[in-house]
């Protein structure tokens, strides 16, 4: 079969298309068809698919997750809510910080050091694209039980790729948590944290304003990375040529993403750009419609003209492609040379490949041809939306009912001492210092606090001192005895260890990791954890400003401790007064406090 | 009129703006050094960073050496500016034959970031010179690729002539030989060391102030030079 | 005793960061006629007794299981001539 | 086009400590016969135009100056039959 361009899905409607291998229901294919009042081609297809994918499209969250704006309390700091790349947060004397955690679970099971590592990167450069400097990581991990054969396979390669990624990009690792539990054994979560600083005026937005306005495709190549799924698709259309098999392992290059980073900032300062995205899961497709639908609503685009790692990628894995270390930005037509200048100075390759109109349309072309027409709007923002059935799963009694009361407890000094030292051997209490050496906690000089302490501290004004304390924090076991109360409890916890540091509490990230949306009892945990997490952070007084859905984390039935993993940031108008764990000094005081 | 220290940033390069930090600490002026430039702009003297320059793809400092600002640099060292390369930077000083040996990945094959007890074991060096003979620091070190080689007849000459500056104690984080942790050129004017002396520069961000000496050494030695010989 | 030799390479669709910068890095320094550059790991493994097929066999089995990540990378044993 | 191979290992008397925790990987997991391992890099480098000995004399450069560092490795060259 030759290209399927916009034509020929006019002239031939009956194509049989393989929209259920890519992960669309027969309703939502339909839709598809009525939105473009003809049947998609391929590359609309799989832009689509990917972008109307759970992933992408938080079709299941979606309706639970607006609580968070519903009951969002009052506050001035946040300057940019939910909904962009991520939430800002105003700490005061004209500085911004942006904050985000997001999850990379599967491709860290399939690949454990290239999952982890491309999860770094990929959190690194959504706090890049709010025009923000990243300065800190953080790490929330889980594993199978630490002696099981493929824990020994997960846990080095994730916390190597953690440690191989961040180090050479030079953000600090501020902290993080490690737990085992078995229901994590064929599903590690390997969560990642950035932060990011800014000055207030250097916010900038993914949004592509302004018809006539230059888009520009710049940072790595565009090779076959993470496009499995797709290459269903290019099959289909290219079986003269035969790409051969792609691989769905993205590897990571630190290097590029770290010069990218300065290329960026570089660019930020000299105020080059009117919208930018950065490009991740569902790559250009994601970008192009995103930035388009926040928008003018229409863009042309040259698919051609992007630079590619491996020629032979038909223009539905272009669209689709993974490839890390990428960013696309929308640049005035006069500032277009200076842009195309900072890039070459740092040697990061960068190509026009579109351009933004009113048409309110977002079309593709490829070899002179229209392969893609569409709305934008209705691939990037108006994707279906489920109400996904819910119940209180049958067992959720007797688990509650199973109090520690029934546990034995010791009952001699020889008891205790055993238990004492059975808690102290466990690997959920042991010392983690395995891992976070492994990390680098000093570079950039700022770092104020960090592991083993509480909370992550970061100083972000050398005069000053102004700085932030993060803490991110979850305990799965509370949250599956009680969802509701098990996310307050993971708030609380990340909230105290912040303040704990001397700081004041702003705001909120999280990010929910549970098992399939389609399980009723999956479900109701995601919708009690939601319902916990807004209502305690109106309690509190801290919004929510982003955050990450990751669904899906079983092994065959058996899901996950629902694991909702809560970060907080706070503010401290001087760090030099930050207060530190442990007890400091001979002679102090100690006092209890609460009950 | 201060001194002026020169930073230089490669691509990859991430504990330049750190060390820049350090010289002004010290006292001095930081001038930003970028890996095309040729021109030294006249500096006092020079600082490798920290980072993982190009990458570290291939070996680590293997391809900064052959970058345009390490042909000035070397040039300039071999006729005696005081140079001191820290962590990547030392790396690329031994890949640029200023200094001997090499540095291979760590004997436990992982990346290690911890405080590390250094004793100062050479003060003829404008980098130590305001140490003392035997003082023991505490410096962060972080690397992947810090054990130091080298041929044994190498390891015995720099035992031998006094090339060693600063040995690993309590503990040897990443496998080095005879527990070398920085060594010097023999003009004195070379000095190559893995730990960070530059994130020990205040007890607010590093596990001590130590590290400021090595650059209050530099700028004393700028301004009260042909203090040679002396241990201070 | 007998040596194998275990080639481990960057598959070829897989990005390949450490060849490319080589190769850029080759460029700069005016070798220009190179078109492309893959770095892999070459590992010379020593092993007891004759190099009969189990022995071999079992080299293969460490390649497999260790010295090479076959989610991104290809390899080949062969006897050191 | 062609395809020269360059290996680089490390010299004999230079301790490898990746070939020794390799060897002792190998021991836990059962692979008792392997008496060493030693860990080097193989690099593939596709050279333009025609391979004659004027470019191969270019691939020996390139590894002398900067695939290999010659104070601790040592390289061989060959073209890939
Ligand atoms: N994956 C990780 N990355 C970075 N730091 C971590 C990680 N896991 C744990 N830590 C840090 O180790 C310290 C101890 O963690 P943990 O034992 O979980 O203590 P706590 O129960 O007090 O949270 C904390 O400072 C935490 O941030």
């Amino acid at each position: 079969m030759s290209l399927d361009t916009v034509k020929s899905a006019e002239t031939t409607p009956d194509v049989t298309q393989p929209y259920a291998d890519l992960g669309l229901k027969p309703d939502e294919y339909a839709r598809i068809r009525e939105i473009l009042g003809r049947r998609p081609t391929s590359c609309e297809l799989a832009m689509y698919s990917v972008m109307w994918s759970e992933h992408c499209s938080y079709k299941s969250s979606k309706v639970h997750l607006r609580q968070f704006g519903e009951k969002a309390p009052q506050t001035d700091v946040l300057m940019v809510g939910m909904g962009e790349n991520a939430g800002v947060v105003d700490i005061g004397d004209g500085y911004a910080v942006t904050f985000k955690v997001e999850s990379h679970n599967h491709p860290s099971y399939v690949e454990p050091y290239q999952g982890a590592a491309t999860g770094i990167g990929g959190i690194v450069r959504d706090i890049l694209t709010m025009g923000a400097r990243p300065v800190a990581v953080m790490d929330p991990l889980r594993f199978g039980p630490l002696d099981a054969e493929d824990t020994r396979r997960v846990l080095p390669g994730v916390v190597a790729g953690i440690g191989g990624y961040g180090n050479c990009l030079g953000l600090p690792n501020i902290g993080g948590e490690v737990v085992f539990d078995p229901t994590y054994l064929g599903n590690p979560l390997v969560n990642a944290l950035c932060v990011g600083v800014m000055k207030h005026d250097d916010i900038k937005l993914a949004k592509a304003s302004g018809p006539g306005n230059q888009v520009i495709l710049f940072g790595a190549r565009t090779g076959g990375d993470g496009i499995g799924g797709v290459s269903v698709l290019a099959s289909e259309t290219f079986d003269a040529e035969g790409p051969s098999k792609r691989p769905s392992v993205q590897v990571g290059d630190p290097f590029a993403e770290k010069v990218l980073i300065e290329c960026c900032l570089e660019i930020f300062a000299a105020d080059l750009v009117v919208g930018i995205q950065d490009l991740g899961g569902a790559g250009l497709s994601c970008a192009t419609t995103e930035l388009s639908s926040a928008g003018a609503g229409g863009m042309h685009v040259v698919l051609d003209r992007v630079p590619l790692r491996d020629s032979t990628l038909a223009p539905e894995e272009i669209l689709m492609s993974e490839s890390q270390e990428r960013m696309c930005a929308i640049v005035e037509p006069s500032k277009v040379d200076a842009f195309l200048e900072i890039c070459s100075k740092w040697d990061v390759e960068a190509v026009v490949i579109g351009e933004v109109n009113d048409s309110g349309r977002l079309t593709v072309e490829w070899r002179g041809e229209t392969v893609v027409d569409v709305p934008p709007r209705t691939v990037a923002h108006e994707g279906p939306v489920y109400e996904r059935p819910y119940e209180r799963p049958a067992d959720q009694d007797a688990l509650q009912a199973d109090t520690a009361s029934r546990l034995p407890r010791p009952a001699t000094a020889a008891e205790l001492r055993a238990t004492i030292l059975r808690l102290a051997g466990s690997p959920n209490l042991c010392d983690k210092s395995w891992i976070t050496s492994q990390y680098d906690r000093y570079v950039l000089g700022n770092t104020v606090l960090a592991m083993p302490d509480d909370a992550g501290v970061v100083r972000v004004d050398e005069e000053s001192g102004l700085g932030v304390a993060v803490s991110t924090d979850c305990n799965g076991r509370f949250a599956r005895l009680d969802p509701y109360a098990g996310a307050q409890l993971a708030l609380a916890e990340a909230y105290r260890n912040v303040a704990a540091k001397g700081a004041r509490p702003l705001a909120v990230t999280d990010c929910l990791n549970f098992g399939s949306p389609e399980d009723p009892g999956v479900m109701w945990q995601f919708a009690e954890a939601v319902r916990g997490l807004a209502d305690g952070c109106l309690e509190l007084e801290v919004p929510v400003t982003g955050g990450n859905v990751s669904f899906y984390n079983q092994t065959g039935e058996t899901a996950i401790l629902p694991t909702p993993v809560v970060g907080v940031l706070g503010v401290l108008p001087d760090v030099r007064t930050r207060v530190p764990m442990g007890f400091v000094n001979d002679g102090d005081t100690i006092l209890l406090l609460g009950d | 009129m201060t001194a002026r220290v020169g930073v230089v940033t490669f691509p990859g390069s991430l504990d330049d703006g750190d060390a820049a930090r350090a010289v002004r600490a010290a006292g001095a002026e930081p001038v930003r050094l970028w890996h095309r430039d040729t021109d030294l702009q006249g500096v006092d003297g020079v600082v490798l960073p920290g980072g993982f320059s190009y990458g570290d793809y291939l070996r680590c400092g293997a391809i900064a050496r052959f970058s345009p600002v390490m042909e000035s640099i070397i040039a300039a060292a071999n006729k005696g500016l005081p140079v001191l390369g820290i962590c990547n930077g030392f790396q690329v000083l031994c890949e640029s034959h200023l200094l001997p040996g090499a540095l291979v990945r760590n004997d436990n094959q992982h990346f290690v970031c911890r405080d590390q007890w250094l004793r100062v074991e050479n003060v003829d060096t404008p980098w130590t010179r305001d140490l003392r003979m035997g003082q023991e620091i505490l410096v962060p070190v972080k690397n992947g690729e810090g054990g130091y080689i080298a041929d044994p007849e190498t390891l015995e000459w720099l035992e031998t002539l006094d090339r060693i500056v600063f040995r690993y104690i309590n503990g040897n984080p990443n496998g080095s030989r005879n527990d070398i942790a920085g060594i010097r050129n023999e003009a004195g004017n070379v000095v190559g060391l893995m730990p960070h002396p530059e994130h020990a520069i205040s007890t607010l961000t590093g596990p001590s102030v130590d590290g400021l000496v090595l650059f209050t050494s530099l700028l004393n030695s700028l301004l009260t030079p042909a203090m040679s010989g002396s241990s201070a | 005793m007998a040596r194998v030799v275990v080639d481990v390479m960057p598959k070829p669709e897989i990005l390949d960061p450490q060849g490319q910068a080589i190769q850029k890095a080759l460029g700069r320094m005016g070798f220009e006629t190179v078109s492309g550059v893959r770095q892999g790991k070459r590992f010379e493994v020593e092993v007891e007794g004759e190099l009969d097929e189990a022995a071999l066999a079992k080299v293969e089995q460490m390649a497999e299981t260790l010295l090479a990540n076959t989610v991104i990378e290809e390899y080949t044993v062969r006897v050191e001539s």
